[in-house]
């Protein structure tokens, strides 16, 4: 990973004098991220360099073990014809794999996008002083404690057409004109999906961006006050700066969660071609199918999809990885 | 004082209490609306109702008495509590390091430790079962703590990272002259300070450990070593197809609950001005 | 020995299956633990294959779908000797789908085919017959539904299906295509048959259903959400499996004792016939169990005769014993069962034995078409070429 | 542009009365300059008068109207805080220039020119495109009372704006402030400061606080001559005003007698006699310490150098005239 | 305990460099005034000193022994930050307490009774139960020096500890900190300051920074009395010295003529001329400032109350013996 680039290590000059002080937080610093990496090492690495390996492979699920090289067949192969012309196969030219990298890649942004902004909107509520505080809170942390399995399940019995409970208000309220099949046109099915996971992770982002909120020094809005900084100018000049890393790791990892989007898909529209994703492409050819090397292809694809994007992010929204430090 | 100006204050504040209502109800609708179903059985759940009509604690106790459901909820308690507890743990460790120190390779172990929340979890499911099984742990509840790592521990050790480097350096200078150890710093100094970051983390990963579900399906293969979602899937109607709705909006009410709780614990630390009066400048 | 046995059964299901392990216990001395799992199919399947992928020796028997036979074949232990003297008790139709190549994969536990609900009260009220060819049902259903709309019943529907992507829409459209003599998909030698005129003739008549007689929303459908919509009285047609006469008629169902099952309708042509596609569950045995025989043994008896009647007594599952069919106590006890000996003499085999391990994308493949058509994207001689092709591809050298 | 008129304010943080009945006013363009013990409660009353805090009890007026419940922005007001509280995120420069950014109708080129302005003032024009985590303690006070007069409010609110600047700066600043101040006849300005020498020379008016109350309200000469109390005459002046008790007190029929330490002679006919017990020699003058059998030493202070060991016995006088006297309770006896 | 010695220690942030290569030696038991203008790197030199901040080159020595990368808790320090620092989670009891209870074998008892004696000693015993964020700016001030206090160590560093005290609680610390230093004969301390006072008085030398450098280290007198440059005279003293250059300083063969305010006498028969221009009353004394065609106005000290209106002439004479000289690179003329 080009990360090296990011800014991550300003270069700081050859020190003569490495101090022990110096020396001594190396050393705990070390001693500290040791346990980690160990941890991480062993519960993701050995999985996904065997992911990672069986792309390169013709592995099947019933014989793992029988698994053969094939470079990069998974990927990109061609065949030429006896008419001369070529034929291409592999992920790299199946157009299911870009359908859904394209569905994926919409419903991140467009999913993310709008919880960040309702995740604010909701953080900077539950940041005001009023009574009754402690209860919305926790009343607006229940989207994301129910259970994916149940709440998906739930909101296709909700979305449902003939006695799901939105229609029927959204007649009701006048909203819409007739009934609507939300999971099943191929048209709403997005929609439907985006609005059950907005509703869902908005919390997440909420309750994020809410600690970072309660991190702000409370004194430099005194001065904004004095300075007769306008609520909604507050916000822009003060409030979403100092957020900015809160807001920005929130989103990251509400970006790499909406980019394996599975759960929620899964039962929802889980063969609709509108929303299939890459996740559960992948997992339809691990699992249901008879391509686990195949799959395991797809994963890998996915994981350079996600690092790509969020390489992209970070470079972009300008995270800093410094700063805090002595 | 003006009437214009009592009434823009008063128009403010009902506006403000209308857009949380809006809140609250958008979000605790569909929850309101499973817990009218659980109260519901039959044909009734086919038919849309705003207010209760029938009351039944039929469902919850089908619940409470069918399979192992109180273990399962004694079993995710301890999973989630455990991987939560673990992660904080070594996170806020790793995160002084990430945050404070400065060395080389700083921001790529950080986009490698970020990476690993980049693959599916279907495609290290095969891997894991493989070494959960080598290591001797599948079917036990350390299988799933040991799996979960592979989530809690990037997202944790990313949020409380980030919040760490926003602690104000003076006080860390000031603990260093006192005498303080990096550990000491980071338990009586720094933790402290954290707690908003700290229960917000810990909440929302021991929310995702509480959710999980195909690792959980996965890594267990009986009813006492379950956790809640998994049981939840397996509460199932009579037949095949048919889904019993109002068990399972009774156990999921059931299962929210205790988050509800601790929330409502929690939320006390989430508080704003932990740093106020430290520093001056 | 101690045994485990894997089960995605259901409430009843399981309760049922206790009960007959505790007898097995009693008799063998072994004891047995359910495992259970959950009821979608999709995620047992995938559960199924990743445990004996790593060869999990926790769990002795398993429990399988009739699709899953060829799928998982490598890896459940042949049956054909140890299950040499009960063989032929079952429907041969049966056996031969769990047989691949050669071995035995699985032991039928009992069978499953879809029916035609109707409405009784309905069409005596419009003074109807039941209708025997698609062409009937929908004219009926037309006309009974604009009838009760008219008479205010706005939420009337003509027709219910399984129309969501899934299984279960190949199901269903299996069911239309070879009512209209178009074929199964593939045929048991393995040739790819889809693309032909009858088949696209049976989709293309769905397809002019779907907002019809059929809500929209029928293309997310599944099973429950169909019945849901029937349950609450709100159709005069619908495609499902047994389970939901019973639920029907519960004391809460709005149209408890209005109902009745019939053959699915035949549609039109030279082949055409009524057709229903072959379910059902049966018990497989892990290569990897520590104790293979008595796991066998396991098997031998949820397969047996004894078991199955009880199970068509407790259950109504339909067994696979033929001889059962004509139990007096089984006529007395659940009079549907002889009934659907009918409709389940029509059943269909999906294409799961000549596919073998490639089914499920064939199934997918199959699926993603018809609803495709069914939604509108292409006309059925359109995406059934289409679909040829990707079969054809799929199927390589050999399938 | 604002009188300011605080009619027995009160103010509490929880169980604790912090401002105890405060009555003052402030009149229209004038100096007021709070003084008081570390902890008195002067930056209190300052938030108070910023609308930051809330009043417990009482009213507050500008230009006679009530503005209890106004909010801080619409005060016009402008504040250097004690704790600086200046935006971590922003440079110098934007610190400086985010009060003006938010009128309207100001160009970008005139905020740069008063930015700019207030910088070279502060002596700070190199560092505008600093952190404020890169500035020095001093640095970052200056900034903070540039953000306040970069702008043009009605009421400045000053909280010890010098504390951490050098001597000359300190003076520098403090003449600034002072022509500042000459310029906006209209500009009230509220200093609180430690400083008796900005106390003495920039206020038209100081108001000495003790405990959450006013002790004494005047003009310098006003609390350095006449002082209204014991509190007051050893507050205002440095070093503290000597006081005397007992018998020495009574000679002057008083119960305690305050003599400044510019005010005591060291004479060979001095009244009193005491023992050196430490000299401090400040270069311009010398503060001799005598042991006079008093609860704290004497203070005589001796311009310029002068070398007295330890020991020493020497007689000292009061300058009659400049003598203040007290009575048992602390009140002058005039 | 400890002497210290810095050899050409540099100090850059980035590429500014803040500490351009000081030498400096402070010797045990003594008590060092760091002294400068606003951002000339005391406080860097101070954490240089304390280990927190790595020396970019140079040498540092404690007690002979080169400690460039001792860790600052092995160096047996204490430090008052200029910013406080203190735990704003700890109670004020707590901040202090801290440190003592990281140290091994401190038992409760002892903890208390010396968290207890410091808080006395600088008036702050009831606020032990309160967090940071209750006090005010003086107190929390306190609380760090008190928190430096508890601890026994070799070496104190102060950073301007006094600064948001009012002048008696000043006095009183600072004699504080006097009596600490002698019953600690062995602890040496280092202070920075911006009051002239404070630095006068405290120090055995004072040590003069200028942009990064060493001035002048010298005692306070030798300081005051026979500066080493412009530089050293024009900051040490207050007011400051006034500098007269032209036709007026090379009547006394110089190029600029250094005259303290308190060492001009106003009398007729003054050798210069001057208008008044500004009059400032401090009680004890009044600064007369003339125009006298200097670069800056000229002050007169006057001790008591005068008044001369605006536009007074006045003639004036420096006391010659007192005179400073200077040449044209401002190096004293002797
Ligand atoms: N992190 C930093 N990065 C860049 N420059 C810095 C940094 N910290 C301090 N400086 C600069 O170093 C110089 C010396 O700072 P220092 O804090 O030592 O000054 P000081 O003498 O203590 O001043 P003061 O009396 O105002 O506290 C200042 O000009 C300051 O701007
Ligand atoms: N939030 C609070 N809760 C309780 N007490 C408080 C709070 N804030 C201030 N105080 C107390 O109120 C008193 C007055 O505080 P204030 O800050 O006004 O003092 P000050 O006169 O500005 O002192 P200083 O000169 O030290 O800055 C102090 O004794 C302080 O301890
Ligand atoms: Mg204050
Ligand atoms: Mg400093």
């Amino acid at each position: 990973m080009a990360t090296e680039t990011l800014g991550a290590t300003a270069v700081v000059p050859k020190r003569k004098i490495v101090s022990e002080l110096t020396q001594q937080r190396a050393r705990a610093a070390r001693l500290f991220l040791i346990p980690m990496l160990i941890a991480l090492a062993i519960v993701a690495g050995w999985p996904l360099l065997r992911s990672i390996y069986f792309s390169f492979t013709d592995a099947s699920l019933t014989n793992l073990a029988g698994a053969e090289w094939i470079g990069f067949g998974n990927y990109l192969r061609w065949q030429v014809l006896d008419s001369g012309a070529v034929r291409y196969r592999g992920l790299l030219v199946d157009p299911n794999w870009w359908n859904a990298v394209w569905n994926t890649v919409r419903f991140a942004f467009t999913s993310v996008a709008f919880e960040a902004v309702l995740g604010m909107i909701v953080a900077l509520v539950l940041n005001a002083e009023f009574k009754g505080r402690g209860i919305v809170r926790a009343a607006i942390l229940i989207p994301w404690a129910i259970p994916t399995i149940v709440s998906a399940r739930m909101w296709s019995w909700m979305l449902n057409d003939q006695f799901g409970i939105l229609n029927d208000l959204g007649m009701r309220l006048g909203l819409l004109s007739q009934k609507v099949a939300w999971t099943a046109s191929a048209d709403t099915a997005m929609t439907a999906v985006l609005i059950v996971d907005i509703w869902k992770t908005t919390p997440f982002m909420a309750l994020l961006i809410l600690a970072g909120l309660q991190m702000i020094p409370k004194d430099i809005y005194e001065a904004a006050e004095i300075d007769g900084v306008h609520p909604v100018k507050q916000f822009f000049k003060i409030t979403l700066p100092l957020v900015r890393p809160a807001l920005m790791v929130a989103i990251i990892f509400r970006l790499l969660d909406a980019l394996r989007i599975f759960d929620l898909i899964y039962v929802l529209t889980p063969n609709s071609a509108a929303t299939k994703t890459m996740s559960v492409l992948a997992r339809e050819n691990l699992f249901d199918f008879d391509k686990f090397a195949y799959g395991s292809a797809m994963s890998t694809l996915l994981f350079l999809i996600i690092a790509l994007l969020t390489i992209l992010y970070i470079w972009l929204g300008r995270v800093r990885f410094d700063g805090g430090d002595r | 004082m003006t009437a214009s100006f009592d009434l823009w204050k008063f128009t403010k504040w009902v506006l403000f209490y209308l857009l949380v209502a809006f809140i609250v109800v958008v979000s605790v609708f569909p929850f309101y609306y499973a817990v009218l179903t659980s109260f519901k059985s039959g044909t009734a759940l086919f038919q849309i109702n705003y207010w209760p009509t029938s009351f039944s604690l039929n469902n919850y106790w089908n619940v409470l008495n069918t399979g192992s459901f109180p273990r399962n909820l004694l079993n995710s308690i301890f999973v989630s509590s455990v991987t939560v507890l673990l992660a904080l743990f070594i996170a806020i460790t790793a995160s002084f390091a990430l945050s404070r120190v400065r060395f080389r390779g700083r921001g790529l172990l950080l986009m490698t430790i970020l990476g690993i929340s980049m693959f599916p979890q279907m495609a290290v499911l095969a891997g894991l079962f493989e070494l959960i099984r080598f290591m001797g742990i599948y079917n036990t509840p350390w299988a799933l703590i040991f799996s979960y790592t592979i989530f809690t521990l990037p997202f944790t050790v990313w949020v409380l990272t980030t919040f760490m480097r926003d602690l104000p350096v003076e006080i860390e200078e000031a603990a260093i002259v006192d005498g303080a150890t990096p550990w000491v710093i980071i338990t009586r100094v720094f933790m402290p300070l954290m707690w908003p970051a700290l229960v917000t983390t810990g909440l929302l990963a021991f929310i995702g450990a509480w959710n999980e579900f195909l690792f959980a399906l996965t890594f267990t293969s009986s009813n006492d070593t379950r956790t809640v979602p998994v049981a939840i899937a397996l509460l199932s109607g009579s037949t095949q197809y048919e889904i019993p709705w109002g068990n399972i909006m009774a156990a999921s009410v059931i299962v929210t609950v205790p988050l509800v709780i601790l929330v409502l614990v929690f939320q006390r630390k989430i508080v704003s001005g932990l740093t106020a009066g430290g520093v001056k400048g | 020995a101690e045994l485990s046995i894997v089960s995605g059964d259901t409430g009843t299901g399981l309760e049922f299956l206790r009960g007959q392990l505790d007898k097995f216990e009693a008799d063998t001395g072994h004891t047995v633990t359910i495992v259970p799992m959950p009821s979608s199919t999709t995620d047992q399947f995938g559960q199924y294959k990743l445990w004996l992928a790593a060869g999990n020796t926790d769990i002795d028997v398993y429990q399988t779908d009739v699709i899953w036979a060829p799928q998982l074949a490598d890896q459940f232990l042949d049956l054909t000797e140890a299950a040499a003297d009960i063989v032929g008790d079952h429907f041969p139709s049966i056996i031969e789908s769990q047989t691949v190549n050669g071995k035995l994969v699985a032991l039928p536990a009992f069978t499953d085919a879809p029916a035609l609900y109707y409405r009784k009260d309905l069409l005596e009220k419009h003074g109807k017959e039941v209708p025997t060819t698609w062409a009937e049902l929908e004219a009926t259903a037309k006309e009974i539904m604009d009838a009760e709309r008219a008479e205010g019943n706005a939420e009337m529907w003509g027709f219910l299906f399984q129309g969501n992507a899934y299984e279960g829409l190949t199901c269903n459209a299996l069911e239309w295509v070879k009512s209209f003599g178009g074929g199964q998909i593939v045929e048991p030698d393995g040739t790819i048959s889809i693309n032909n005129e009858q088949a696209a003739a049976a989709i293309d008549m769905v397809a002019g259903w779907v907002g019809n007689i059929s809500p929209e929303g029928n293309l997310a459908y599944m099973e429950e959400e169909s019945r849901g919509v029937w349950q609450l009285g709100n159709a005069v047609f619908h495609r499902n499996w047994p389970y939901a006469y019973s639920l029907g008629n519960g004391a809460d169902s709005p149209i408890a004792g209005k109902f009745d099952v019939a053959p699915l309708p035949a549609g039109d042509g030279p082949d055409a016939r009524s057709a229903a596609t072959l379910g059902g569950w049966n018990v497989a045995v892990s290569k990897y169990s520590p104790d293979p025989e008595a796991a066998t043994e396991l098997a031998l008896y949820l397969a047996s005769a004894e078991v199955q009647k009880e199970r068509a007594l407790m259950q109504s599952n339909l067994p696979t014993i033929e001889a059962l069919y004509d139990d007096a106590d089984i006529a007395a006890g659940q009079p549907i069962i002889p009934a659907w000996k009918e409709i389940f003499q029509n059943a269909v085999p999906r294409p799961s034995a000549p596919t073998q391990a490639k089914y499920n994308e064939v199934s997918s493949l199959f699926w993603s078409a018809v609803h495709d058509t069914l939604s509108g994207n292409g006309s059925a001689a359109e995406n059934l070429e289409v679909l040829e092709a990707d079969l054809t591809d799929l199927k390589g050298e050999a399938w | 542009m604002a009188a300011i008129e605080l009619r027995n304010v009160r103010k509490a943080f929880g169980m604790v009365e912090v401002i105890k009945g405060v009555d003052l006013e402030v009149r229209k363009g004038e100096f007021m300059v709070f003084v008081g013990p570390s902890g008195c409660g002067k930056s209190t009353l300052l938030r108070l008068i910023s609308g930051l805090e809330d009043i417990t009890s009482g009213e507050m007026l500008f230009d006679g109207k009530v503005v209890n419940a106004l909010a801080p922005s619409k005060r016009g007001i402008a504040m250097v805080f004690q704790s600086y509280a200046l935006y971590p995120h922003m440079t110098v420069y934007e610190n400086m220039a985010f009060g003006l950014t938010l009128e309207k109708g100001k160009d970008k080129e005139e905020i740069r020119r008063r930015v700019e302005k207030a910088a070279d003032m502060l002596q700070i024009r190199q560092y505008l495109d600093r952190l404020p985590k890169q500035l020095s303690g001093g640095q970052r006070q200056r900034v903070a009372i540039g953000r306040a007069i970069t702008r043009d409010p009605k009421v400045f609110l000053f909280d010890e704006p010098l504390s951490n600047l050098d001597a000359a700066l300190r003076v520098a600043t403090r003449i600034e402030i002072a022509k500042l101040h000459e310029g906006m006849h209209d500009t009230t300005m509220i200093y609180v400061t430690h400083d008796q020498v900005e106390a003495m020379t920039l206020a038209d008016r100081i108001c000495v606080l003790r405990d959450g109350l006013v002790e004494q309200v005047g003009t310098p000469m006003e609390l350095y001559e006449k002082p209204d109390s014991l509190f007051v005459a050893g507050f205002i002046g440095s070093p503290k005003m000597n006081f005397i008790a007992g018998d020495k007190a009574a000679a002057f029929s008083c119960a305690t007698l305050g003599v400044r330490g510019e005010h005591m002679e060291i004479r060979p006919d001095g009244i009193w006699e005491g023992t050196v017990i430490h000299t401090e020699n400040l270069g311009a003058d010398t503060y001799v310490y005598l042991e006079m059998g008093q609860e704290e030493p004497v203070v005589v202070r001796i311009e310029g150098a002068a070398e007295y060991a330890s020991g020493t016995v020497l007689r000292v006088s009061p300058i009659e005239a400049k003598v203040h006297r007290f009575n048992e309770a602390g009140k002058p006896v005039r």
